[in-house]
């Protein structure tokens, strides 16, 4: 069988499955055309979709407590694949962090340019201003978390390379923030139960105001934790 | 049955308790074991409650935020549900009670430099995503929780440190994540054609049309790839093989078989109208080649950690029957409920071999079966677990393997594909070769014992018990299978009992 | 939802898929990772663009940001990573790992 | 032809080029970029089948789907790509691939 056929001086290292497998790229490029083919076709005859969803979703927007659809199907109707992928994105740093733990690894510091830490000191409160504004407009317009949290992310990362400033390995502080989108998201979830009968169950008048919360959370979670995933990536 | 509208909050509470534990873990830094088993206590306790309430008052339905299902995502928990709930927090308590001696601060560090912190939390991940896995009925919320187990999966694979672990989780990982991809189309697919992502609500839309059989082939070749369904398992035993023991415990006795789970869900509720005899017979035939296959890898392998590792190949090759078993006899519950049986046979036994694999390795060095002489002499206890686990995996009396084995091959007999019939039968004898294979090396008495490290007692009682319980599932069948029942969760079945 | 499609209009848009397939086949057969990767960077860059013809300006930030923007810088760390990484690896090379050597060649 | 039928059939075709990179090249490097290729080619079939929706506004069930697709996406490669470097680390460096074996 494939993985069998193993060198003899390392059996736990295991052949790439292009090594074992001679005609493996003719037959992926077949099926790669296969998939295309079926799935094109697929497509092509497809139905008219029935827009029930799209119309349920707008009659619900008004008891949603924000006024962009996007931002009310992530945040409220949907609110728990965010749950999971607030988790997801948290777990990445950890997994990162625990596949590096024992390189004794350390952060390359670039050297600053005082140049452009100077564009730096007047580019990065503009940045941040930016982020709360995509922040803030997420109720109505395009825009939110995820925009915002990645926007402060580059920032920070950009920071890194204007100034020089390296980030802590691991600190307290640190994992307080890449923490605080999941745990502000499960305690607004057990917490709804106070008032509703189901998990994240927003109360409607209060509706608006907890999302602002979970945003505000897990766009700080979610810049923390792409900034801390760039270092560790780019770590020696 | 009647369900409830407001769901039990336990369903909703098993996702969140272990996101908070791991958050807390890593906050707080310190006694992270001891956090991490009062986390594991409370979830069992949670995951016992929600059993109990399903089968006091029927299945439960939770709609989460309040918004009924085209909307909202909706949680669902019936007998099967329940059973996969109960089976994994089973092994996973006993995973955790085995990972705090594995990672224990006493025990050598050298192999896990420093990252032993790293298990607590990502094991509390992981548990997290199995629960919403099996909860979930709502198709794009099974993405993102596929996602989450792969991921956590794949981390906890690299806590070994060693390159032959990385390597294997970098394989891994691609695997994974070319399997999410293949799902994810799936789902866009669905939903371009039916306008919703519930299981409810696409049970009731879907036919056999081109959109949903392209559907229904991209889901279930992505969640083949993540189970490690015969030609697509290569990734399976060098990851497996190589990660920490109680990692390797709950990759095979859980992980695998999460994917699974939702592949019958899918096949057996949301696509039930689509299936054809055909389609069923593909994972079918793929399922009988994975028995024969991994039995015979497992033949050869050179140590128990890749034995164990192949074994669980042909395994799983056992589950992927009930698909032409289940849709041939659509009238039977035999087939179905002998692949969930086999679910929470296979993972007490299988957990409970790799705790053994995980302690022979850490008293010896090694795990050359070559070289096992004399480990009976030293290591009654682990032993012990490795017979009863064995005979669970081979699947003699009165063993849980062999009610599920039993079942299927009843299934199998009644319906016109008696070819299922002679894979199992073969596949239990090459089982048996394989783990006596073991037995005759570990059972010949030497007086020159090798060198030898005591290893923390509840690495092997752990073993014990969860091998003791494969064996007590043998004894339980009646109510199992009944409780299974609770729900109905097979429309077909369901339909049948309504009459035609 | 769209008012007759103009001749401009869809050519516009014709010309923007050839090119995103175009880039997406480059990506994938480049064999020089550097390029592939800012290859990849331009690629996301015109696909936020498509979604922007699709009315979906939100997911054309969020894309243009994370998808391009980061993704590729991720890339490029890594493989500046790999660099120094190879270089000092070769220094102290020695024939007992040739096979290892091999699979670290694969990354 | 639609803007969305065709942006929805660009999608497919990423998706299976992606595919096609992702499962027959040699390099992780290049499998991690194609499978990078092939999730946008299934967000691309995601927005092409919002505004397919047929509703003034572009359905916004798809586009909640795609944002978290992304996310998910960006923090999946960085981990691989963390353990790539990992990998290279290790297998580079003094024989940590045998200890086990003798």
């Amino acid at each position: 069988m494939l993985t069998e056929i193993k060198p003899k001086r390392a059996p736990s290292l295991p052949e790439s499955p292009a090594a074992g497998f001679p005609f493996l790229r003719p037959a992926a490029a077949v099926s790669a055309l296969l998939l295309f083919g079926v799935l094109w076709e697929a497509f092509r005859v497809l139905p008219t979709p029935r827009a029930s969803l799209p119309n349920l979703v707008r009659e619900t927007l008004p008891l949603s407590g924000v006024a962009n659809p996007v931002t009310a199907v992530i945040l409220n109707f949907r609110s728990y694949d965010t749950l999971i992928e607030i988790a997801v994105l948290l777990l990445t740093v950890i997994g990162a962090r625990a596949a590096t733990a024992s390189a004794g690894a350390r952060l390359s510091r670039s050297v600053p340019e005082p140049f452009l830490a100077a564009f730096f000191r007047l580019l990065g409160p503009l940045i941040i201003v930016i982020a709360g504004y995509l922040l803030w407009i997420g109720k109505h317009a395009p825009g939110g978390a995820f925009q915002a949290g990645s926007l402060l992310g580059s920032a920070a990362i950009l920071g890194m390379f204007c100034t020089g400033w390296a980030p802590p390995a691991e600190s307290g502080c640190q994992a307080a923030v890449l923490c605080l989108g999941t745990i502000l998201f499960c305690a607004v979830g057990m917490g709804t139960y106070l008032a509703e009968p189901n998990f994240l169950h927003y109360p409607i008048p209060w509706a608006g105001t907890l999302i602002l919360v979970i945003e505000t959370g897990c766009t700080l979670s979610i810049a923390a934790a792409l900034f801390v995933l760039f270092t560790i990536c780019r770590r020696t | 049955m009647i369900e409830r509208a407001i769901g039990a909050p336990e369903m909703a509470l098993v996702v969140a308790v272990p996101l908070l534990a791991a958050c807390a873990i890593l906050l707080v830094r310190r006694r992270t074991a001891v956090l991490g088993m009062v986390a594991s206590l409370a979830i069992a306790a949670l995951a016992g409650c929600l059993i109990w309430r399903i089968a006091q008052e029927g299945p439960q339905r939770m709609n989460l935020g309040g918004w009924s299902a085209p909307l909202g995502i909706t949680l669902y928990a019936d007998g099967l549900s329940g059973w996969m709930l109960g089976t994994t927090a089973l092994i996973a308590l006993f995973v955790s009670v085995y990972g705090s001696g594995y990672f224990h601060r006493n025990q050598p560090a050298t192999q896990f430099g420093g990252t032993a912190n790293f298990f607590w939390p990502l094991w509390m991940f992981l548990w997290a995503a199995l629960n919403a896995l099996i909860l979930s009925a709502d198709v794009f919320n099974i993405y993102v929780a596929l996602e989450l187990l792969g991921l956590s999966s794949v981390a906890l694979v690299t806590l070994s440190q060693a390159a032959p672990a990385v390597s294997a989780a970098v394989r891994y990982l691609l695997v994974s994540l070319i399997g999410s991809l293949s799902y994810l189309m799936g789902t866009a697919f669905l939903y371009a054609g039916a306008g919703t992502l519930g299981f409810k609500e696409l049970a009731s839309i879907l036919h056999p049309e081109s959109f949903s059989f392209a559907a229904l082939a991209l889901m279930s070749t992505g969640l083949c790839m993540k189970s490690a369904l015969f030609p697509l398992h290569f990734w399976l035993p060098p990851a497996h093989e190589n990660a920490p023991a109680p990692v390797s415990a709950a990759l095979s006795a859980l992980v695998v078989k999460a994917s699974f789970f939702v592949m019958l869900r899918l096949w057996f509720s949301v696509f039930d109208r689509v299936v054809t005899e055909e389609a069923a017979m593909v994972p079918g035939i793929l399922g009988a080649a994975a028995v024969i296959a991994g039995s015979v890898q497992a033949l050869s392998a050179q140590r128990l950690k890749q034995l164990v590792a192949y074994s669980t190949v042909a395994q799983v090759g056992y589950l992927f029957m009930v698909f032409p078993l289940g849709v041939l006899n659509p009238s039977s519950w035999t087939a179905v409920g002998g692949a969930l049986y086999l679910v929470s046979a296979h993972a007490c036994a299988k957990a409970a071999a790799f705790m053994v694999a995980g302690n022979v390795l850490r008293a010896y060095g090694h795990d050359r079966i070559e070289d096992l002489r004399g480990v009976v002499q030293q290591m009654p206890v682990s032993m012990f677990a490795f017979a009863v686990a064995g005979v669970s995996l081979i699947g003699l009396p009165p063993s849980g393997g062999f009610i599920a084995k039993w079942l299927l091959l009843t299934a199998a007999l009644e319906g016109p594909e008696w070819g299922f019939a002679a894979v199992i039968v073969a596949g239990g004898l090459l089982a048996t070769a394989y783990i006596f294979r073991v037995f005759s090396r570990s059972f010949r008495n030497v007086t020159d014992l090798g060198d030898f490290k005591k290893i923390p007692a509840r690495m092997e009682w752990s073993a014990l018990t969860l091998s003791l319980c494969s064996m007590l599932l043998g004894l339980t069948a009646t109510h199992v299978l009944e409780f299974m029942q609770a729900g109905t969760p097979l429309i077909r079945v369901a339909m049948m009992e309504a009459g035609p | 939802m769209v008012d007759s499609p103009s001749f401009w209009s869809t050519a516009f848009d014709g010309l923007l898929c050839l090119m995103i397939l175009l880039l997406g086949w480059r990506v994938v057969f480049t064999t020089d990772l550097f390029r592939a990767a800012l290859t990849f960077f331009v690629f996301g860059l015109l696909v936020s663009l498509a979604w922007v013809r699709l009315q979906a300006v939100d997911l054309a930030l969020a894309e243009a940001a994370i998808g391009a923007g980061l993704t590729g810088a991720l890339f490029l760390a890594a493989l500046s990573r790999l660099r120094r990484s190879s270089m000092r690896g070769n220094g102290s090379a020695s024939a007992e790992r040739d096979s290892a050597e091999g699979e670290s060649e694969k990354c | 032809m639609e803007p969305s039928d065709l942006y929805g059939s660009v999608g497919i075709a990423l998706f299976a080029l992606g595919i096609y990179g992702a499962t027959a090249l040699g390099q992780f490097m290049r499998q991690v970029l194609a499978l990078n290729v092939a999730g946008t080619g299934v967000f691309m079939f995601l927005i092409a089948i919002a505004h397919r929706a047929g509703t003034p506004v572009p359905d916004p069930v798809p586009h909640a789907m795609v944002l978290t697709g992304i996310v998910v996406a960006v923090s999946a490669t960085a981990f691989i790509l963390v353990l790539i470097g990992r990998l290279r680390d290790l297998s580079g460096s003094s024989s940590a691939q045998d200890d086990r074996d003798d």
